[in-house]
């Protein structure tokens, strides 16, 4: 593909998928991330890949375990409930080392919830909402441009580290529509995935993929090595942007649709003469901390601004200075609970320094 | 008094299967949608509506009230 | 330069065409923009509203709080979303369907436009949101008229492109009635 | 002058959500209507799931639980078991029963739970959107399935109330559709008799209505009306799949 | 002299952690012996589940995958479609395949995936130390069922290969044991005939074995063997429920 | 019940329910908590309660959401992989406001994991595993005589404050038998759960048990009452155990198993002439903030110990004194990765001030 | 030669299910324990074993293998 | 005062009726007890081993790095676990199972004892567990003889009452060449 396309950002994550070349995408309606299976069922078989609508998002993730145990790019997506249903699925790739993208388009939450734009679910993807302390990798795009790069990256980052990855966005990002651009594929060194089960004729011997560590220390080896493993990424894969941070007094930090319309709440202020600036994390997991340590060595006041109660302000509190302090602007899910910029605006006036 | 049926203009979403449910043809839609751009149904037959509520049967959206005299 | 532009109606009226409508006319113009759309749970009948930003650089917020120009195309979205307009913004009412008296937003410059008549005159009450499109080009200097029959080849699928000349009139009805409520 | 039709008392008296023609509101008042023949309506509890007809305790004047998508079997054991004297039905959509609630449905109708299941099969996931349901026809384009159900890779379509016929457990299983006055007058009769089932503790008893689904099929209210007896009747047969009153 | 009968190519050398007279072991070889008799096994790749045969990878000289409990139809289903050129088979117990993982068997086998499923029926669960299984007898007393299954509480035992037989996917159904020598070799035949199936590329073949499990039984291995006939046949009777071979 | 009694700590569980007159219990079999179906299987019948093996987690969970709004007490128990599968339905239990125990007897993962004690589950316990940013009940007893107290106060919080409690132990506390007093249940007085589904008869016209909001700000005003709730039940629920804190320079602080085994090395290292003393959170949600953040005024160095790569300690992190240190030993759950007091108190001696 | 049997002691776990396949009776199990507690399946008829392998097909433990001269 | 043991063998040993058995004799001398079992992943013939701690005060604990007594009742117990016995502890190992040469535990007193022998001569090969129970009394100040004869009323299930007789004849065999063993 080339030259610039209007789309959606669910449509953008689909070709972002075709494009970094998944073979197989599982997954099962739920508003609102279905332009995600609906792109695919169209698209994918024409590539001789395959879809499937699963039974249930059990199933789904289920068979991405299989097709990427067989060691081919599997995916799938969801949104609040489907995602809770997943974790035991996630919870056994992590164990196996297996990649695999999932989507997860949030939406209000707990329970049912509606098609409403939330961050409430901060939390189940970077704390593990599944069982036995493994981490993932977390990509939070706040465009729908970042829709399609951080699609394309989280399938190499998960194959590189064999970790599954997540692209977490939100109803605000996942339906509007920009104009992209399609880059191909950015060219990625990935080992070959001599451990996938082919059958003993692709000459590897006998793999097997398993989660079961029954061995006297051989889960908690694992859980060290794994430790290990996070640590590299976190020093070699954070992400984060950083925009007017220079000389900022005060520093609004937010992912996704608040960091975007934090953004436009910073330039306000900026005009009203404000020293503020933002620091959008890219990465949740890892969480860039270094980036908070370093600027909180300037910048002794945060602003967070969180579609919840409160969920990544753990992490920010954990990353900075000790002698900086970390305000706090939530506007937890639901409908009409989308904050504007000048309501953003508004907070930062209240406790600009 | 004849049977009649009376239609509940704020029920009815101008679906029509009350148009096709009634043996004698007496329900009809109307061509100029409501305020929510529905055309709703129209009963025409006073006379001839024999009260057998196979229309009200139909609705979906339950608009549709019948009324008849009782055999004593 | 940044525009921004609120739609709102019920389903069925074709607020998101319309949002799109106008992206692609600002796209034409090599401009940049954001469409965010938002709707209630029914089906039919629910409520639909979208925010289109068409801007030289950074389109920013995709969430406006006060828009400079606000489309309303039934009641309930005018009680609900008027007041939200900006100081001096423009609020286009479609008067068929709106009851909003001279004073409903004495800050802001409120232009009435009978769009399921004109719609239904030209031939097809579905061309409420063309006319509302037509009208946001009298009030906005975003976009150009004619930028929106270009548009129009790419907003509308392939087996309604038969229906562009009769859109192109509709825009250019409500255009004409707005500019000259703006007494153009 | 007397009324001689109108709204059943356990169905209450608001406008629903449902588009034009969609046949959930019929369904809707036949089931209120079984309440009110029995006088069960207080001592009922429905147990809604995640579809069109989310919204049960909005129409009927009955207690509501809410049951995650696919799960209402398995509330309705928990709500039945903790008041075995109560009355207890679910209501379902053809994605929420035969696709992600396959095991609950499977093992509640085997357990014999007494309670009533309201099967809404319209061949898709209406709220959705129009995805592929597990009750798709073959064929049949929907927003997943843009080429067409494809057997070969999708499978066939469920037959549901065969299937759970097959279970020990099930008591009544039948198929209905309302889409013509007789169909309404067969299917009232049979919605009836499922509830008796569960008034005199007979079992799990289970009723399959074929249903309309304007908005996704693509389709007028009429149009939609007419696939009913041209398409699906066809495949999915009316009529009592499995009955135990003469045991 | 020659050996006439040892251990097949596809089965590791090595002590199994079964208990004495547990049938896994048994079953694990009949399905060893088809690989080897098509000479697949080296693109063959096996889904374990979760139970007692979870250490397929220990046993088989495959490639292995371990699913979740109950998963494994949807885990094949992925290895499947991925390497759809290759031999693909879970091995379930009927905890996994029965209870927990109702649908995703459901609907692997609707589907028709081209993949075969080894089901070992020992009426229990075995590894988490005999609990009620859906396929526990009536009256047969388990660690949760402690006075007997109760068909009015915890409903019939299922009978999945019969289920199963009805879904249009399914290409191939049978039921086998292992508790005779005759049984035996008929067990072979069929395990056989259902890999053939996949070979060939027919679609889904199911093979449901019932098997002993002496410890959770609390029987001597003989006892326990014994019961395989006088119980546990009468109610699942061996043969072929479903073949397509005609078709 | 009276007298003593030598049982294992799951057994203890079952006996608490009982005596907290659950009516209703739905599971299903997984170790190592399988004594607590078993046992239930065999006495709640007698007790005129329900028992059913469900067919699988999710079903019992979602019999568990029936019972509950039907306005019974009901509970489930299970471990790793069966809680991941739960968390859809706590969510909907927690947005939809019902109360209801479930039991948590950790065992290694991730994945599949063994039967070996673990502590890795903290962050899913404690941070919704689930999706919608809801909060629950999180109980860590140390002891049988603890799995026996604490369940029954799971069932009086959850009915109190309308909150999904957990009672969150490990293979450890769920196997191991000691003595207990079986005390008859607390007095403790509840509100009637006039918000039941029981039909009209009960004369509290139409009762609706449901999750979704989605009335203009309905969901976000939902999201501040419960936080507020959870404000309030941190105030009056929090509870902790202090052992030797007086005259502390070195608190070692650990829940459950860990902590059970960490009292004998602080007695190891009083026994050697130092200040060593022990906190031990029994309440885990509400987290005893304020216990920790009190003792690190005068205590400035923590030792937190974890089966698991380190959870709680973001919770000690968040709630010492800035300028208190936290050292961490952990031992990721696996065979053989029980640590021994020997052990704990060897990481004492090194920390050690 | 007769055909004969040979049991692995190593993987013999003494179930027994041999004894009751061998159409001629000719496994027993021994009635000492081995290291693991199990009292392994031993054969006597080297003379009368026809080389049939029932015993070896009923084995859960695949611990017989059968030898048998062939037919030229 | 705070004793603990340690005991090891197969399944099918009976490893945690001991265990059980001990506990509940020390529960009839009013001691308070933790019995802490673990196993491994076979149902027959695997790993098994509990941990029981007599104390009375608070028994703290129930994991033990160095037991001060340790039962080991076979070679893959011994091979694993006698090391870990705490200095100058006993190491009661099953001679008929476990091959443990004089020098194997330098800081630590062992008693070999034949219990499969033992137990079959007593006419029960499965009373190995008891024996071992027996010797453990003569090698710990923990628990009086008596109080296991008490605690098999508790620790068999009613059906096997019948066996008492022997247990206790199996119990006094086990503590008297312990008690012979230490020249006592
Ligand atoms: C766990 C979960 N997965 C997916 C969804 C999204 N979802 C809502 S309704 C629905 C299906 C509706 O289809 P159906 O059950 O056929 O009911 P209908 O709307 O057609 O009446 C789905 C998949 C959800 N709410 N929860
Ligand atoms: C989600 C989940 N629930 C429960 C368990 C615990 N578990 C392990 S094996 C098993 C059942 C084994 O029974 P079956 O499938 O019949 O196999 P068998 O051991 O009898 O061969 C269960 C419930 C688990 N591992 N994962
Ligand atoms: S009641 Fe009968 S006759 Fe009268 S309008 Fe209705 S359908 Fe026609
Ligand atoms: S059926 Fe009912 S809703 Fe439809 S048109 Fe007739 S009256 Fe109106
Ligand atoms: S989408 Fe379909 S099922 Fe849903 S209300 Fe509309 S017509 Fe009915
Ligand atoms: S427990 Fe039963 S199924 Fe498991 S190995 Fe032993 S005998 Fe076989
Ligand atoms: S069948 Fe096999 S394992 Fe069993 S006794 Fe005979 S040889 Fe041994
Ligand atoms: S081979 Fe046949 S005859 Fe020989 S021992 Fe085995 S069963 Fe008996
Ligand atoms: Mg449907
Ligand atoms: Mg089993």
């Amino acid at each position: 593909m080339s030259g610039k396309l209007f789309v959606k950002g669910n449509e953008a994550v689909a070709m972002a998928a075709i494009e970094a070349g998944v073979r197989c995408y599982f997954g099962y309606p739920i508003t609102p991330q279905s332009d995600i299976p609906e792109y695919l069922s169209r698209e994918l078989p024409k590539t001789g890949g395959t879809f499937i609508q699963a039974e249930s998002e059990i199933g789904a993730i289920n068979m991405v375990l299989g097709a990427s145990a067989a060691g081919v790019r599997a995916m799938t997506s969801s949104s609040g409930p489907g995602i809770s249903l997943k974790q035991e699925g996630i919870s056994y790739m992590a164990g196996s080392e297996l990649p695999g993208v999932i989507v997860d388009i949030m939406r209000q939450g707990p329970g049912l919830g509606g098609i409403d734009a939330s961050q409430a679910d901060y939390f189940q993807a970077t704390r593990g909402g599944g069982h036995g302390g493994y981490r993932i990798i977390v990509l939070a795009p706040g465009s729908v441009q970042e829709m399609y790069d951080l699609t394309m990256l989280a399938f190499d980052l998960s194959d590189l580290y064999r970790i599954p990855a997540m692209v977490l966005a939100d109803s605000v990002i996942g339906q509007m529509k920009e104009s992209i651009t399609p880059n191909p594929r950015p060219a990625c060194a990935l080992p070959p995935k001599d451990w996938a089960v082919r059958g003993w004729a692709d000459g590897t011997g006998q793999n097997v993929v398993k989660s079961l560590k029954l061995g006297d220390g051989e889960m908690e080896k694992f859980h060290w090595e794994m430790h290990a493993r996070y640590q590299l990424i976190e020093d070699k894969e954070s992400r984060w942007e950083e925009y007017q941070t220079d000389d900022a007094r005060l520093l609004v930090t937010a992912f996704g649709s608040t960091a975007r319309i934090s953004r436009t709440a910073v330039e306000m202020a900026r005009e009203a003469g404000m020293q503020v600036g933002l620091l959008r994390p890219i990465t949740l997991l890892p969480f860039p901390k270094k980036a908070y340590a370093d600027l909180s060595r300037r910048c002794k006041l945060f602003l967070d601004i969180e579609l919840s109660t409160g969920q990544m302000i753990d992490d920010v509190r954990l990353s900075v200075a000790r002698d900086a302090e970390v305000a706090f602007y939530g506007r937890p899910p639901g409908a009409g609970s989308l904050p504007t910029p000048e309501e953003i605006f508004a907070q930062i006036r209240k406790v600009y320094p | 008094m004849m049977p009649r049926i009376v239609i509940d203009e704020a029920r009815c979403k101008g679906c029509g299967l009350c148009t096709i449910a009634c043996p004698r043809k007496l329900v009809t839609l109307s061509d100029t949608p409501n305020s929510l751009g529905y055309t709703v149904a129209l009963f025409a037959g006073e006379e001839k509506c024999s009260g057998c509520a196979l229309c009200a049967e139909m609705c979906p959206d339950v608009a549709i009230m019948v009324f008849k005299e009782q055999q004593p | 330069m940044r525009n921004d532009v609120f739609i709102a109606g019920y389903g069925g009226q074709g607020v998101l065409l319309a949002g799109n409508l106008l992206a692609y006319a600002a796209i034409f113009e090599g401009k940049n923009v954001s469409f965010f759309p938002a709707y209630g749970v029914e089906k039919r009948g629910g409520a639909a509203m979208c925010t289109v930003i068409i801007a030289d650089g950074d389109t920013g917020s995709p969430v406006v709080g006060h828009p400079s120009v606000a489309i309303m195309l039934n009641q309930l979205s005018f009680d609900k979303y008027a007041a939200k307009v900006r100081p001096d913004g423009f609020c286009i009412v479609n008067s068929n369907l709106v009851a909003a008296g001279d004073d409903a937003l004495p800050e802001c410059t409120l232009i009435r436009i009978p769009m399921n008549q004109i719609a239904i005159e030209l031939g097809d009450a579905r061309m409420v949101n063309m006319v509302a499109c037509g009208a946001y080009t009298a009030v906005s200097s975003a976009l150009a008229l004619p930028s929106l029959h270009e548009a129009l080849q790419k907003a509308l699928p392939e087996r309604n492109h038969k229906f562009i000349p009769a859109n192109i009139s509709a825009i250019e009805a409500g255009a004409k009635i707005a500019r000259a409520a703006l007494g153009q | 002058m007397k009324q001689v039709f109108g709204r059943s008392p356990s169905l209450k008296d608001v406008q629903t959500h449902f588009c034009p023609g969609c046949h959930h509101g019929a369904i809707h008042r036949l089931v209120a209507e079984a309440l009110d023949e029995f006088a069960i309506r207080d001592k009922t509890i429905g147990c809604a799931s995640v579809g069109c007809s989310v919204f049960l305790y909005g129409y009927f004047n009955i207690d509501v639980v809410e049951s995650p998508h696919g799960r209402a079997p398995a509330v309705a054991t928990g709500v039945k078991r903790a008041l075995p004297g109560n009355i207890v039905f679910t209501y379902q959509g053809d994605g929420d029963l035969a696709a992600i609630g396959t095991s609950e449905i499977i093992h509640a109708a085997n357990r014999g739970e007494d309670i009533t299941v309201i099967f809404v099969n319209n061949t898709t996931y209406g709220m959705t959107g129009g995805q592929m349901a597990p009750t798709t026809l073959p064929g049949q384009k929907t927003s997943t399935s843009p080429y067409g159900r494809d057997i070969n890779n999708d499978g066939a379509p469920f037959k549901m109330a065969e299937l759970l016929s097959n279970l020990d457990g099930v008591a009544f299983s039948a198929r209905v559709a309302v889409n013509s006055p007789k169909n309404v007058l067969a299917a009232k009769k049979l919605i009836k008799t499922a509830f008796r089932y569960q008034v005199e503790g007979r079992g799990f008893s289970f009723i399959e209505a074929l249903a309309a689904c304007p908005t996704n099929w693509g389709m007028q209210p009429l149009t939609a009306n007419e696939r009913i007896g041209s398409e699906m009747i066809p495949y999915y047969p009316l009529g009592v799949c499995k009955n135990t009153d003469n045991l």
